[in-house]
């Protein structure tokens, strides 16, 4: 029986899925919300599936085709990319859940196919080792990420999303150009192939730079960030979602494939430059949080501040390092949708989201506030959640790296954070001068944000498998000490 | 070994530079409508220098949807930019072409 | 960044203000950024080798197991053929974008003089000609799909420019299949390859030529039909659902 | 063999004008016309650089990809559009609010 499962092709179908979902979302969009539902049950089965045979296999390559790089086009799973593929489908099946309560008939024709494109380019942009592969999947996850953006009207909602496609189009130009550069260079698009041929010259470093600067963009590391919180504010509260805990991830993962596999980088003053930028993010986002009145433009300010973290490890280029921005980036995928989706339900229940107007609703949301404050435990690193085992791998290898002063920003970033965390607590327990209007909130709502922030706190308790799920094939094999 | 002549070299020359030239003319132009004309000069003068590159399939891409789609869908969509102006009262500063600063 | 200034926005039409001075300097100092930029791109392209064979060899040591002769189609549509499964998806997206920001702006005044009547009634039918044929050719000579499907498309906006606008009856689900009818086709016959016990686009070297042939057949209706209905701008409206 | 450089060139200069005035241009449409032919410059020097082959016949994978960027660039030109105009009549202008300076 495993032998037979261990023979079927779930790279590929773990893309096909998505996309058959979506083109049947887009021919019956008034079953669009069964249809959808039926297709993320299935990818999160075929992906747990992938999970077994990467578990059981090791690293799995895949020549789609059958040709095999440099002609055709491989796909490659391996911890890494895996461990994406999952936070993918978990978020994934949380967001499903929710906008299937969120959205009314005539935007759910709309959400439904556009939110499965999205996860289909989510997908294959995980699995793919090809980067002009990379390019094409980018694209597909832009150009659905910003129709989904869209899908709120109104003058914010539009031009924060007029601003992000301009954004994401400009980044994705930066990086074809690279892999122009890169492919005239040593004739091939393929990772692998590309990082056996490497060799410094400087067509390779104008390559590099294009492509990271253009994937900084679009990961919106301060100071590129300017277009993420009118982008993550506006947009639907699913989409939200959708877009701080998955969509900046997914060019981050690229950075590190670029970064870690094709061309490592040696050079300590540039990691140096990308941790500086890092804590300035944290710094920043964390203050920008707190100053911030409406909750979701507070929520995406965090995630500016998140996604400095992830930079720290450049500097600290030790694979424990790594495995704690890793870490940091899992757990905040579960708690920023956890949050989004707590601030979907006060929005839909109050009918707005300023912070000072939250007017008790601890009371009439219990469960949604619940979600907000576990998520804001994780987001903070305090134990037990995935963000602590996030912060604390990094302070460690900050310390093994004799680097302490990295540790200062961990700290001063958590503190940021509960500033605002206990903020918003505090305003939903005080109660408001004026009475709202109060709208009833769909339970799956209410579940779906809990589930994602139980998720972030689990994470912090079940660490060894996570863990253990990096070590295979990682790209940071080679990087640093132990 | 194709040898390239004096014509050829005099012809790539031209075309650069009157693809650089145009693109910078369409990217300036203070007349919105004048620019989309520009730019659709621009993807034939583009599909030109596919053909010089030996690159024909990419040539007849360039014209069909560079060009000839782009180009329409500019188009349409500059006539309704003016029709929702003219129907709605906006600021007047929409209605002329932006001063080029 | 600089969205705490807002000061940026008071575009003042008088000569040397505060603002028209600092906006000269942004531009002297972007100028001079993109100088640097455009210097350094320009010195990597030039320390390029001037010869490289890049992928030419093994295209053409493959091309007779590809199915099709044209090695940018095999390209295309076997060696890569994943991407352009992808990126019909990526312009199957763009249309549902569109569609998703409301229905179709109203109609225009304008109607369309008896130039352009004439023009279509002539042209139309060779465009269609012309598409057959590219798609056709396609497999041994410059064409394919993507042409086809873009002289089609070319067609499809001609025709709505003399006044031409789907039936209701074509506006619902049919017209919905015709716009997938290409992605479908790819992720069915990936599927069908896969349930055989092929990898993804592997296709039998005996079938290949037949399989890309059904590809682009499909690709071109759907591109051209998509791009016609992409220069509309908006879903066009027959009653919600079918 | 040497025109390869020169359109390879070419395509860098497309790339940095494109970039230049989408920065510098308030208005929605130059922003688009600006990415297209930025796009331009990409594709040219990706399929001029193509043709550094030693043979009569060019690299025939460059031009695929360049096809593909195509019909990619007109996919995202058509979404831009209809959101400029979703923008102008939501906010009265083809205009962003505040220009991010970059």
């Amino acid at each position: 029986m495993p032998a037979l499962i261990f023979d079927i092709h779930w790279q590929a179908i773990v893309i096909l899925l998505p996309l058959a979902g979506a083109i049947a979302c887009f021919l019956w969009p008034q079953r669009g919300v069964q249809l959808g539902l039926i297709s993320a049950l299935g990818i999160v089965a075929c992906v747990a599936a992938l999970g077994w045979q990467v578990l059981e296999l090791g690293a799995q390559r895949y020549a789609v085709g059958g040709w095999g790089a440099p002609l055709g086009i491989d796909l490659y799973a391996d911890g890494l990319s895996l461990l994406m593929l999952i936070v993918t489908a978990v978020v994934g099946l949380g967001i499903s859940v929710y906008s299937s309560g969120y959205f009314n008939q005539d935007r759910a024709r709309h959400f439904w196919p556009l939110w499965m494109f999205l996860w289909a380019a989510l997908n294959a942009l995980f699995l793919s080792a090809d980067i002009f592969n990379l390019y094409v999947s980018l694209e597909l996850m832009g150009l659905a990420a910003v129709a989904l953006v869209a899908l709120t009207k109104g003058a914010d909602a539009l031009t924060g999303a007029m601003r992000y496609l301009l954004v994401s189009l400009l980044g994705s130009l930066f990086f074809l150009l690279g892999v122009a550069l890169l492919y005239h260079s040593f004739g091939s698009v393929d990772i692998a192939l590309l990082a056996e041929r490497m060799e410094p010259s400087p067509a390779v470093w104008a390559a590099m730079g294009l492509m990271s600067a253009g994937l900084l963009l679009k990961t919106a590391l301060f100071p590129l960030h300017f277009w993420l919180p009118p982008a993550h504010a506006s947009a639907p509260a699913p989409v939200s979602a959708l877009m701080s805990a998955l969509v900046v991830k997914a060019s981050f993962y690229i950075l590190l494939r670029l970064w870690l596999e094709i061309f490592p980088l040696t050079n300590a003053a540039l990691a140096q430059f990308l941790g500086l930028l890092g804590a300035a993010a944290v710094l920043w986002g964390g203050l920008q949080a707190l100053r911030q009145t409406r909750l979701k433009l507070l929520i995406a300010y965090s995630t500016v501040a998140q996604i400095g973290y992830l930079f720290l490890a450049f500097p600290l280029a030790s694979i424990i390092g790594w495995k704690g921005a890793l870490y940091i980036l899992l757990s905040h995928a579960a708690a920023k949708a956890a949050m989004f989706m707590a601030a979907g339900n006060i929005l839909h229940f109050g009918g707005h989201d300023r912070i000072a107007d939250l007017d008790r609703v601890v009371q009439r949301l219990p469960l949604s506030i619940t979600a907000f404050a576990l998520a804001g435990v994780s987001i903070m690193g305090l134990p037990p959640s995935g963000g602590f085992i996030g912060k604390w791998l990094l302070l460690e290898a900050a310390i093994r790296s004799a680097q302490w002063w990295w540790g200062i920003i961990l700290i001063l970033g958590g503190l940021l954070s509960a500033a605002w965390v206990f903020k918003v607590i505090g305003y939903a327990f005080t109660p408001a001068e004026v009475p709202h209007e109060a709208r009833v909130v769909p339970a799956t709502m209410e579940w779906a944000a809990l589930a994602m922030a139980l998720v972030a706190i689990l994470l912090g308790l079940f660490t060894s498998w996570p863990l253990a799920l990096m070590d295979i094939g990682l790209p940071f094999a080679g990087e640093g000490d132990g | 070994m194709e040898t390239v002549t004096l014509l050829q070299w005099a012809f790539d020359v031209v075309l650069g530079f009157s693809l650089l030239w145009i693109a910078w003319l369409a990217l300036t132009s203070l007349d919105l409508f004048r620019a989309i004309v520009l730019f659709i000069a621009f993807g034939l003068l583009m599909a030109l220098a596919w053909v010089r590159l030996d690159a024909p399939d990419v040539a007849l891409a360039e014209a069909a949807i560079g060009a000839g789609l782009t180009g329409a869908l500019l188009l349409a969509a500059l006539a309704r930019l003016e029709s929702n102006n003219a129907t709605k009262p906006t600021p007047e500063k929409d209605h002329q072409p932006e001063a080029h600063d | 960044m600089q969205q705490s200034q807002p000061l940026k926005k008071t575009i003042n039409p008088k000569p040397m203000t505060e603002g028209v001075k600092k906006q000269l300097l942004f531009r002297l100092l972007l100028v001079a950024l993109l100088s640097l930029l455009a210097t350094g791109l320009g010195y990597a392209v030039l320390s390029l080798p001037s010869s490289a064979p890049g992928l030419s060899e093994l295209v053409a040591e493959n091309l007779e197991t590809s199915g099709v002769s044209n090695p940018v189609t095999a390209v295309l549509l076997n060696f890569r053929a994943y991407d352009t499964l992808l990126e019909l998806g990526v312009l199957l997206l763009a249309l549902l974008g569109v569609w998703s920001f409301g229905a179709v702006p109203e109609r225009r005044e304008s109607f369309p003089g008896p130039v352009l009547d004439t023009l279509s009634r002539l042209l139309v039918p060779l465009l269609i000609l012309v598409a057959g044929y590219l798609l056709w050719v396609g497999a041994h000579a410059p064409g394919g799909a993507f042409q086809a499907g873009s002289v089609l498309g070319a067609a499809g906006v001609l025709l709505l420019l003399a006044g031409w606008r789907p039936g209701a009856r074509f506006v619902g689900l049919p017209l919905r299949i015709t716009l997938v009818a290409g992605l479908g086709v790819f992720v069915i016959v990936s599927a069908v390859l896969i349930l055989v016990g092929g990898r993804l686009l592997e296709y039998p070297p005996s079938f290949a030529a037949t399989l890309i042939l059904l590809i682009e057949a499909a690709a071109t209706l759907s591109i051209g039909i998509t791009l016609a209905a992409l220069f509309i701008g908006g879903r066009p409206e027959a009653g919600p659902n079918n | 063999m040497s025109h390869v450089f020169l359109y390879a060139l070419v395509g860098v200069g497309l790339f940095t004008l494109g970039l230049y005035a989408l920065i510098v241009h308030p208005h929605l449409l130059r922003k688009i016309l600006a990415i297209n032919v930025m796009g331009s410059g990409v594709f040219l020097m990706l399929v001029a650089l193509g043709r550094r082959t030693p043979g009569t016949l060019p690299d025939p994978v460059p031009h695929a990809m360049a096809i593909t960027g195509i019909v990619v660039a007109i996919s995202a030109t058509a979404l831009a559009l209809a959101l400029m105009l979703r923008v102008q009549v939501e906010t009265g202008r083809a205009e962003l609010p505040e220009e991010p300076l970059e």
